[in-house]
């Protein structure tokens, strides 16, 4: 299957048949519960691990553990989403889905990885914040937009590793790096496909599709710039071997750290900014009105505003530069 | 005040470009009326929702706002179809509006002031937030850090547009990088919750106030209907409003709209030192080593002539001691 | 009554049949529920007055109120403990108790203090933090600490004003300042006396004597370093001519704006810090070992240690000098 | 291990200085065996409160500890009198601890590594915080500030002392005001709460550490019984102990005893870049500016020559960069 993943992103010639059905088989693996978690990672990569726990407010969330190892001898403040191995620790773990206190203890943490001099590392597997009342109402956005915002300030190196589902702005808080990996089978998406079908399909059931749509697989999104790195994962997958899959990341993860770490803090603050200032194309019509309300000048206007990637540009269009990405 | 008519006619007696049923307390009311009243019903106070340009025009001083940026428009990326293709949702959202995106952005006066004021439109698909209105928000913060005038961001969104898939996400990641960049440059950051404010857009520039308003009764939340019924998540007991905000500690104030330009006026001038004489006001400068508090409290140059007498004298006391 | 308080703290003149019963009138009066609160005072003392809510964590805290104000035309921060005026609204405020909310909303409130060169203007009012669960297990002990520790950096001038009880931590989140004024029929202590004397007595009956004992009135505190300023008080007390009230305590507040903002952060921060540092006296023996553990020695040991403030000092102990006080 | 008799003699059978009554499993134990095993119950692990010393010998490298400070003494600036006159209190207290305080405060080293260590004594008026306590807090942190070495408190304490009054309050202000400045200079501070830490103490410097370890079973909490038992406020529902505060966010581990010297020289060789050869570490120094991260990741003159070969790597391709 594996295989089949990479020949279909390697050339669109014709050998997956279904490419919704490709995709969805892809979403199927990133969320295969036996891939490893961040502690399972954790266990082949460190050194040594200290979890820390408690965000200093509410509460420890469970779902997302945090602490210091030590990886290749390296100091490292850690933060991840995890979930659990059984049913009894998915429980406890609210099936890996944070609530606030999740992203104030990795704001917490963070916090301490750039007073101390430590590179950051994330591991990001969630399908989403957990969407009930109490993670609403003590503030669940507030938490992610912070998180988000210490993320692009923050004056220590940082890396993310996406392992499994990269999911909307749950994902997005602890997802923000001076370089964003990607395990090979993992997806990452501005909302679940699932949330996505129910609200541009009005149904579920139209999920496929909807990961199809928003090109959800990990090198997909290294295509559109989302994503810097995409590690290929052993054998059948992650699972299969999380030895040499942690081998692999840990590989990968000190190489990036020690690139940004010849970066003074502010031309590292400075460089990671630039990485997102420019992310999301848009077109720039000559005309600096805005359409004029009146019927009848929809093919005009349609001309104007848009033109495919794929075909040539239309002279009173110019699209902006693609996002930049940097190949590390 | 509203037009009471002394009996009720049947439904279809009101022209629909005439009159407009308020969804608050069923009341018939007069359009133009509703204009006056900044589209609040005068009977129950239902915020109706209003396009930015109307935003912008109760806001501004009158012929004072420049719009930039509006040349941007959005691209389909992703060749993203659902049940529509989206150019054509697109097309469909620019003719009904007359904008090319959801958000407009210029710099303008409030009472004076210099500002940098971006207003998002739900009128225009949900008022989602795709690249081009991340980038006018960041632009529009842009504007506010290099000239140190004050940013306001007026939202009004159903979250991020799911048809630029993760490049709609990564303007949370625009947006909040320069609104980070505004606080710690000591700029104030008011922002404005309109209903609705859902999604990452309430996920990261509008909790992200330095000052947050919202109006009365404005839905506001993270996780939607639709998408949290199909998980394990539990709802809310009740839906999350405005004023639900207010005490759960997210919202400063809710401001009806008759008094918005009024508190945001009133806000940033505590926010901002006053200048000197009739020239406009600027954020505070950063404070200097060897400088006195007195004087950035005062402004860079000292106090303004209107009632700031006590700072006028501290300004003075000041300068004898550097001379004596 | 406020002539006989006087009096006592004028000279121990024996006018004051029983001290004890004095200071508990001065307790009381210090209670009294009609004396103006923050927004009272705010009301006769401000030329406007914007309040903001919540601490952006968990909820808005009705017992702490805060915001901006332009005091005799300067910008302020003002924040302060929340009585209610009748029962209806003490249930509202909890009776004026804080939840460790209270003190996060102080803290932003700080913050944006700071950043926009805004002095602080505190008013304290309270009997001690709210004691029950919810606030003991969302941290109040924390949001106290995190308070003071800010406090006790803030690079823009804070001006504490203890108007009527200072009760112990949950005072001390919002009474650190670069001046501590009280107004004269205030008090100020570790602990409630109710609370002393639960404590040393064993028995709540005591809080009379607790509250002697503790030296808690304005005028004692004063005379102690850790009160500034005493203001006193128009007629029988603020509440009987509040607008009088907040006239003394603005030209005061004012003042103390003026001498502070004179400074650098720099500068200011260091003398806020100088101005605590020092606070509480200790002996020094010149026998750098401990006492020895055997019998037989009492006396000695007593003879070394124990040196009363009035007594003459005993050739082996220096006392360390009184904590600065600086009259302003 | 303990020694297992058996059969159970009468109680009086125990002469009282050999033998100690666990109060967590009613079990009898052998003093001597209770000391080797920190004091700790073989049987059911409760952990028994110990002196500082004790505190102190169980953490610091042997014979590393030098005590600064041991000449502080209380006064009764008060004249302060409840059922007892406090000097006899402080008498009493000094005699059967042999301490002056219920503090003692000095430098040391933990695993080779100096460190700034303060350990309260709750045998001495239930561990209450006083002007002594609260200056040799101080004076540890500012030891630590000086020579950029790791700060570690051990609290046991009832709270603030109420007989020196507000001089006790104003301990909160001394050390929250040495704990900010400690931690603004990237110097690491760990709190260690043990049983019990409660009021003032807990709201002040035991709280804020930027690692908080706690016993198991510590009693932690701010509003105490007799205190909130005359007031408004509803009891807990459990009594507050370190476990509930582990999981409301405010420790990061329940570490017990036998584990407690061990996890904080660990921690504290994570939080510390490590130094080069067998030179004694020290703190990180502020980041400056136009220096890479990496050396100050590796320390200030790179990494040492225990298997850090990737940050010696490092180091070593920027110096090429910068030759080149
Ligand atoms: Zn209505
Ligand atoms: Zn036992």
């Amino acid at each position: 299957m594996v295989d089949r993943l990479l020949n279909r992103h390697g050339a669109a010639d014709g050998q997956a048949d279904d490419p919704v059905a490709t995709v969805w088989a892809h979403v199927q693996q990133a969320r295969n519960l036996k891939r490893p978690h961040t502690l399972e990672l954790l266990k082949y990569m460190a050194d040594e691990f200290i979890e820390l726990h408690g965000d200093r407010y509410f509460g420890d969330d469970p779902a997302i553990v945090a602490g210091l190892a030590k990886i290749g001898g390296v100091r490292t403040v850690v933060i991840g989403f995890q979930k659990g191995q059984d049913t009894e620790e998915n429980i406890r773990r609210n099936f890996g889905l944070p609530h606030p206190e999740g992203y104030r203890k990795a704001m917490r943490m963070m916090e301490l990885a750039e007073r101390f001099a430590m590179p950051v590392l994330t591991f990001v597997d969630v399908q989403g914040a957990f969407p009930g009342a109490a993670a609403e109402e003590r503030g669940i956005a507030d938490g992610i937009a912070r998180s988000v915002g210490m993320l692009t300030r923050l004056r220590t190196p940082v890396v993310v590793v996406i392992t499994g589902e990269g999911g909307s702005g749950g994902a997005l808080g602890l997802a923000v790096g001076d370089t964003v990996v990607a395990l090979e089978n993992s997806i990452y998406s501005v909302i679940s496909p699932e949330g996505c079908a129910a609200i541009l399909w009005r149904s579920g059931e139209q999920s496929h599709q909807a990961a199809y749509a928003m090109k959800v697989t990990a090198n997909e999104q290294k295509d559109l710039g989302i994503i810097d790195i995409v590690i290929a994962e052993p054998g059948e997958g992650a699972h299969t071997d999380p030895a040499e899959m942690a081998r692999r990341i840990k590989e990968v993860v000190l190489e990036q750290f020690e690139i940004h770490g010849r970066l003074t803090p502010d031309e590292l603050v400075d460089a990671r900014y630039a990485k997102f200032r420019p992310m999301g194309p848009f077109g720039l019509a000559e005309q600096p009105e805005t359409p004029p309300e009146r019927p009848g000048c929809a093919g005009w206007i349609r001309g104007i505003l848009f033109r495919r990637p794929s075909l040539p540009q239309f002279p009173g269009t110019r699209r902006a530069a693609p996002a930049n990405r940097e190949e590390v | 005040m509203p037009v009471r008519l002394p009996f009720r006619p049947r439904r279809d007696a009101y022209p629909a470009d005439l009159w407009t049923k308020c969804p608050g307390c069923a009341e018939m009311l007069f359009n133009k009326q509703l204009d006056k009243s900044l589209r609040v019903c005068p009977h129950c106070g239902h915020h109706f929702r209003i396009p930015a340009r109307t935003r912008v025009a109760q806001l501004i001083d009158s012929g004072s706002f420049a719009e930039r940026d509006g040349n941007l428009q959005p691209v389909d990326s992703l060749a993203f179809v659902d049940l529509k293709a989206y150019p054509d949702r697109l097309l469909a959202a620019q003719l009904s509006t007359g904008l090319r995106d959801a958000a407009i952005w210029g710099p303008g006066t409030m009472g004076g002031r210099p500002v940098a004021l971006c207003v998002m439109d739900f009128f225009f698909i949900g008022g989602s937030m795709g690249p081009v209105v991340g980038e006018k928000i960041t632009r529009a913060g842009e504007y506010a850090l290099a000239e140190r005038v004050p940013l306001i961001i007026v939202s009004a969104s159903g979250g991020a547009r799911m048809q630029e898939g993760t490049y709609s996400l990564m303007q949370l990641v625009k947006t909040m990088g320069i609104v980070e960049r505004v606080k710690a440059a000591r700029i104030p950051y008011i922002s404005v919750m309109t209903d609705p404010t859902t999604g990452g857009v309430f996920a990261s520039f509008a909790v992200a106030g330095d000052v947050n308003l919202a109006e009365p009764n404005a839905l506001i939340r993270f996780a939607g209907d639709r998408v949290s019924a199909g998980t394990i998540g539990e709802e809310l007991p009740v839906v999350p409003r405005a004023e639900f905000w207010l005490s759960h500690g997210f919202v400063d104030r809710v401001v009806p709209r008759a008094q918005l330009r009024d508190e945001i006026i009133a806000i940033l001038s505590m926010l901002i030192p006053p200048s000197v004489g009739g020239q406009a006001e600027s954020a505070a400068p950063p404070l200097a080593r060897g400088r006195s508090i007195l004087s950035a409290i005062t402004g860079a140059l000292g106090a303004d002539n209107s009632g700031e007498s006590r700072a006028v004298e501290a300004g003075q006391s000041r300068g004898e001691n550097s001379n004596g």
